[in-house]
């Protein structure tokens, strides 16, 4: 077991303006699982990018089972037995799974698919990821993002590899494809498979880990057996600083209802019904395709519904567009950051003004000195990391995108804030900060809905948490009765539970 | 897959097969076989070039040379043929050349100097329809050998022979897009370039070859349009290159890449011919046809969203 | 009756209206239907493939001016092949099996051009030997004005004893007034002793007069520099008339389409060979051409207002 | 942003100084005053479509058929003027009317069917093209009142009319892009349409207002090269788009949306402008200036991309 499979000796890169490594050594041994973990931007991704042949390094050397190699492109390290997932998706949406799965792998006759075997081979994958219901005709795109991500996680599999490289799989899956995925690991590690594997998620770390590597700034700041750490200290290193109250969470809901939705139903939920109370925090739940998301961009007027009523503090109201919603003082931070929640090429500070421009205007102008003072202000009070207010979104790490979102819609003074999977993608120094935030706001009597897969953040936050599966709306439970094993038994599709008794 | 594009073709058929209803119930000359065959023989001069058209929007690229690589590649054919009395295979194989090197151009711009498709091409229009006029002095060129012109005025078995090319090269694309691994290398480079390139997908060789393609295909259909014409001209394919992009996109191939196929282009092609066609025999005015074609234009892709509904 | 189809170069240049008018005049008189079309830009391929579409349909009788005396071929025996009479106008294709040619040649216009230069230069510009002229055109690759070009330059070598220099290639413009203007504007700033231009196509002629001599460098330059151009409609009648443009020439397109219908209604009706007895030995009717000046130009107004009346 | 864009331009404006250095060392007459304002004059009606272009590129459109708009607004207020004998100010209005109503088409095809906005405009540009032609019979219509051909060839301390039209557009779409809310949220919707709607800009109206401004400003240019050439034609502005789109393009708007400034089109529109310009007062031969516009094209995107970096 302890032989080494893969080592990385004295690894620079740099990119103009940043240097994302700065001398990382490390060794991989046959058949652990090692985690590697550090804040956004520590340089994790860039580290198996390096491994895998997407970049080369400025300086230092990678060593496979002792020989000295450097990878031309991915599918260059993959013939020589390492296979990433990178961190985005990189399934091709418009082809079938089983093209998906054996892309680079097809058996071929004089450059023609057989399609036969494919298939045949595809299945086999399907049955391991435990989504043998799928057709490996299936066009990729059409599955559910935790499906596709999942098919990913097949294609690491189908390879006979030596190293498997997995960067953030689980960020799009829940509970139960986070089960199966590690039921695979379990088993690629029996087989004497390497497993890298790059979380923000510190408990997944401690249920597979053998092994972690902390990661701060481009430098390695330590290596832990998993054993012998606790989190605190992992914690610690990560962010440089102890952090104390990870959660905070003291607010208290007002009596007063603000919002009551009654028998809602959209293309991907139905009769949905819930009510809101002034300074609460309601968390969603719900398995990956619940249709929360769904739900959510009904309530804000993204997506249609075909039925359904939304009361504003007892009055009836109509939501056709976002705009409404924004009118009504509702705001919404999508789940998607990059595709949803910023308007990459602009800067922070026109992303931050972008849905108040109406309350900032005179005559059709924008007031631009109030437009920098806001968006000064609001860099401030959010502490977002950026070398100024003109820097663009795209240059920004992920947590402080993700404050730059919350600042669009803190700046508007909304009275409801939809939260949907505020924490996704961002290390736990800015999930903290984000905690905090919703701490406060909701002192501040704004009304916070929180949809979010990570059962943690459920229990920690949420005043009351309402459940979700196939589209209904099947618990709300109070913060008194909520727990992992209740949330989990709301959550699991009737279909499921039937077939269990 | 299959599925789908089967049912987006439907869509297509069903509009072609109103339309050919129509202008058989109105006209009396339009179901003959000889008008048929007419109508095809006009429009496999475009719909060859949309065939390499299509791969390359099916890379969510596209390619506005494809009319000057016909000129160049017809006056290059000609010249050879008629002022060096050059044989006639390698000086059709040296228009073809002449094509795919264009061709080349293109995708190296695009793939090393990183150049928006749309730039790239627009300057090769340019510089490939002034070269045409350098090397004619703006004269055309004829006469040839009868061996030469034979090519495109012949016939086998009743159907002409820019058809029978249509035909053949419509049938090795289909194949090649669809069962070979590197066709569908072509539809993951148009899904997503990013995903592709992490996938081990050489996009950059994709792209190149879409785009070497695209030119070898429009430098063909420089070649059957000279023998079918006799006359090698630097005008040749002026403005067509608009026909071609909507032949493609007409027959469901979509400009967001990733999708598309050849039976939809040639779907496509066949619509906008069998209008052409029609609104002769039905008499219209040609500038009344311009306004048609338009309207089918947006009709068809129209009708084509509101059947597929809201699909994003 | 039964239905002729004369089929121009384009729809785009008003010089075939006069031709238009011609058939039309001649349809009325003989009772029988005309069809004037093209395609609305000039394409050779696009012309024949309009031309067989009309043989598929059935007409009693073709005439063509041919974008390309070689391109046209294909066209031409298609129709002969059906018995239909097919005959050219304005501009020839000799050895297509057309049964005979009503115009004036191109090549000739533009010989009739450069013999008035030559007239213009002797009286002009008697004390230079060497003549610095510029030459203006739609697009290099037309035919039609090519040959006017090497007419034009033809009778200048043999005509004019002082040396000819042609400041550059012939400029070409796309048929698009706008751009003429523009270029000559350019073009009169770089060569400041240009003694003048033949323009092979009337476009900039389309402009007022006040707009032309500004681009042509002022009143003081115009009046002595020669501009000759082509065609004889009334925009162009007027620039004469003022004094901007020295002479025009002019081919006879209302005579070419008055004579084209009654030739082709002989043929359909008395057959070829009768028709044929009765028409010059050569096959061809020479239409000739008018050379304006502005001796003539007012009274050539008065015969030409009706000719070019656009009618509804 | 400022900083970035004003770094992009200044990328331009090397090349178009880089140019006129060269083209002042070389040729006696480029460095004219005479010269630069007539260069400036042919670059207006192709700069101010482009700021309309500019403003639908930026929401990652494209508009093919500002060259179609131009022709009908141009025949439209010809028509009124010639054949109607409409006051001036109701006739002009008029064209900018009809410019203004195929852009909402446009936004309407675009927004409401979904059409993708290639199709859409392609579809309009024929439309467009044939309604002229069908409105004209293809005939040019002038003379017009001298009040109205006044505004296009009159001057104001010095410079051309069009050209202080262009100016004074330009300084108005510069702030309306850059200061005003709408400015942003047209910004907005391109570089990230859902992230837009997310954050409350009512998408489509943005869309249908860029392609209406579109529309307009090639009103404006029709009107303004009617009143400057003093005569509507239907072929005018025919192939203007990809110039049109060029001058975007070049001056560094992103073709994927997001970025652009109207600075830098005009940049864009001036190194084409002062190409052709330069070309002619080089005595480049008209074969070879196609060749070369097409290399400059090319050749200035390249640069701004190697400059640039590998940015994505
Ligand atoms: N292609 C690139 N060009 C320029 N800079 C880059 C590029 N890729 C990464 N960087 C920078 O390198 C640094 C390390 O980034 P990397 O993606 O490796 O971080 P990470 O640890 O994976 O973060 P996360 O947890 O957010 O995924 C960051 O500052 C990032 O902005
Ligand atoms: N882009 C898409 N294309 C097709 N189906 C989708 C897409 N996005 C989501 N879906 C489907 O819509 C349904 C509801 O998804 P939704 O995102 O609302 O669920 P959710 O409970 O928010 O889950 P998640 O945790 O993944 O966000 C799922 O069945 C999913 O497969
Ligand atoms: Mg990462
Ligand atoms: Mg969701």
């Amino acid at each position: 077991m302890s032989d080494t499979v893969l080592e990385v000796k004295n690894i620079w890169k740099e990119f103009p303006g940043v240097i994302a490594l700065k001398g990382i050594n490390e060794t991989f041994l046959k058949g652990e699982v090692h985690a590697i973990v550090g804040e956004n931007g520590a340089g994790k991704s860039t580290l198996i990018k390096i491994i895998s042949g997407v970049f080369s390094p400025n300086k230092g050397d990678i060593f496979l089972k002792g020989k000295k190699v450097r990878f031309g492109s991915p599918i260059d390290a993959k013939s020589h037995g390492i296979v990433t997932i990178f961190q985005e998706l990189s399934v091709l949406p418009n082809l079938s799974v089983a093209e998906n799965i054996f892309i680079g792998q097809e058996k071929t006759n004089l450059g023609f698919l057989s399609y036969g075997d494919l298939y045949k081979r595809t299945k086999e994958i399907l049955e391991q990821l435990e989504i043998a219901d799928i057709s490996p005709s299936t066009i990729t795109g059409t599955l559910s993002v935790a499906y596709q991500q999942l098919i990913e996680i097949g294609r690491a599999v189908a390879t006979k590899a030596d190293v498997i490289i997995m960067d953030e799989p689980t960020s799009s899956l829940t509970e139960n494809e986070v089960k199966t995925l590690f039921k695979i690991i379990g088993k690629l590690k029996d087989n004497g498979v390497t497993v890298i594997y790059i979380s923000h998620k510190l408990d997944e770390i401690f249920q597979i880990a053998d092994r972690v590597t902390i990661m701060r700034d481009g430098e390695k700041v330590g290596i832990y057996n998993i054993d012998e750490v606790v989190e605190d200290r992992i914690i610690e290193l990560m962010v440089g600083r102890k952090l104390e109250n990870y959660y905070i969470k003291d607010s208290k809901p007002r009596n007063e209802v603000i919002l009551q939705v009654k028998g809602f139903n959209g293309e991907k939920f139905r009769n949905v019904s819930f009510d809101l109370r002034k300074g609460e925090i309601l968390g969603f739940s719900g398995l990956v395709g619940a249709g929360r998301t769904e739900l959510m961009m009904s309530l804000f007027g993204f997506l249609p519904y075909d039925k359904g009523e939304i009361y504003l503090k007892g009055k009836k109201i109509n939501i056709k567009s976002p705009l409404d919603a924004i009118n009504y003082n509702i705001g919404l931070v999508p789940e998607d950051r990059k595709l949803q929640g910023l308007i990459l090429i602009m800067t922070v500070r026109e992303n931050i003004t972008l849905p108040g421009l109406d309350r900032i205007k005179i005559a059709g102008f924008i007031k631009l000195a109030e437009e920098y003072r806001i968006a000064k202000q609001k860099v401030e009070e959010l502490s977002i990391k950026t070398p100024s207010i003109e820097q663009k979104a795209l240059n920004l790490s992920g947590g402080n995108q993700q404050k730059v979102v919350l600042a669009k819609w803190l700046n508007l003074r909304p009275e409801i804030l939809i939260l949907d999977e505020p924490t996704r993608g961002i290390d736990v120094g800015a999930k903290a900060e984000i905690y905090k935030l919703m701490n406060e706001m909701a002192k501040e009597g704004i009304s916070i809905i929180m949809v979010s897969s990570e059962l943690p953040e459920i229990l920690a936050m949420s005043d009351r948490v309402a459940v979700m599966a196939e589209g209904e709306l099947t618990a709300v439970l109070e913060r008194d009765e909520v727990s992992e094993e209740k949330i989990m038994h709301y959550a699991t599709p009737r279909s499921v539970l039937s077939k269990a008794s | 897959m299959k599925r789908i594009f089967q049912i987006k073709e439907i869509g297509i058929l069903i509009i072609l097969l109103v339309l050919m209803g129509f202008l058989g119930i109105t006209t009396r000359s339009f179901l003959t076989s000889e008008n048929l065959l007419t109508a095809l023989l006009n429009i496999s001069f475009i719909a060859i070039m949309a065939f390499g058209e299509t791969m390359v929007i099916i890379t969510a690229g596209i390619d506005l040379s494809v009319g000057s690589i016909l000129g160049i590649s017809s006056v290059v054919i000609a010249l050879l043929l008629h002022d060096y009395h050059m044989a006639m295979v390698p000086a059709i194989l040296s228009g073809l050349l002449m094509g795919t090197t264009m061709g080349l151009v293109n995708g190296f711009l695009i793939t090393k100097l990183k150049l928006p498709p749309f730039i790239a091409t627009m300057g090769m229009l340019s510089i490939g329809r002034g070269l045409a006029y350098v090397l004619t002095g703006g004269w055309p060129i004829s006469p040839f050998p009868e061996t030469f012109t034979n090519i495109g005025q012949g016939k086998l078995f009743g159907i002409p022979n820019p058809v029978l090319f249509m035909i053949v090269l419509a049938i090795i694309a289909h194949i090649f897009l669809k069962y070979t691994v590197l066709g569908r290398r072509i539809y993951a480079v148009g899904g997503n370039l990013n995903a592709a390139r992490l996938s081990g997908v050489k996009v950059d060789k994709i792209l190149i070859l879409v785009y070497a393609i695209a030119g070898f295909l429009a430098g063909i259909s420089g070649f059957l349009m000279t023998a079918w014409l006799g006359v090698g001209q630097a005008n040749a394919g002026q403005g067509y290159e608009l026909d071609v992009i909507a032949a493609a996109v007409i027959g469901g191939t979509s400009l967001m890449g990733g999708e598309g196929t050849i039976l939809g282009t040639i779907l496509g092609a066949a619509i906008m011919g069998i209008l052409r066609n029609g609104l002769i025999l039905l008499g219209v005015s040609s500038f009344w046809q311009q306004v048609a074609i338009g309207l089918v234009i947006i009709f068809a892709i129209a009708f084509d969203r509101l059947r597929g509904g809201l699909r994003k | 009756g039964e239905s002729y189809l004369l089929a121009p170069k384009s729809l785009n240049n008003p010089y075939w209206f006069a031709v238009e008018n011609g058939m039309k005049d001649a349809a009325q008189k003989l009772g029988v239907k005309a069809i004037f079309d093209a395609p609305v830009e000039a394409d050779v391929a696009k012309q024949a493939q309009k031309i067989i579409d009309y043989v598929i349909k059935g007409v009693a009788g073709i005439g063509i001016s041919p974008n390309d005396p070689e391109g046209i071929k294909v066209a031409v025996k298609k129709a002969l092949e059906k018995g239909i009479p097919v005959i050219t106008f304005d501009a020839d294709a000799p050895d297509s099996g057309r049964y005979v040619y009503i115009g004036t040649n191109n090549y000739v216009g533009g010989y009739e051009a450069g013999k008035l230069m030559a007239k213009f230069i002797k009286k002009m510009k008697a004390d230079k030997s060497e003549i610095r002229l510029a030459i203006l055109t739609g697009g290099l690759a037309a035919l039609n004005l090519n040959e006017r070009i090497k007419g034009f330059k033809d009778a200048l070598a043999k005509n004019c004893s002082k040396k000819i220099v042609y400041v550059a290639d012939p400029f070409p413009c796309n048929d698009d007034t706008a751009k003429s203007i523009q270029i000559i504007a350019d073009v009169m700033r770089k060569y400041k002793n240009l003694d003048g231009w033949f323009m092979a196509g009337g476009w900039p002629l389309f402009a007022p007069p006040k707009s032309l001599e500004q681009a042509l460098g002022g009143k003081e330059r115009v009046k002595d520099l020669i501009v000759i151009s082509f065609d004889t409609l009334m925009p162009e009648l007027e620039i004469v008339k003022a004094g901007i443009a020295k002479g025009l020439v002019g081919q006879r397109p209302y005579m070419m389409g008055y004579l084209s219908m009654m030739v082709l209604y002989d043929m359909a009706r008395l057959g070829v060979e009768q028709t044929l007895r009765i028409l010059p030995k050569d096959r061809k009717i020479d239409t000739g051409v008018d050379i304006v000046t502005q001796e003539n130009v007012v009274e050539f107004m008065k015969s030409v207002e009706k000719i070019y009346q656009k009618r509804k």
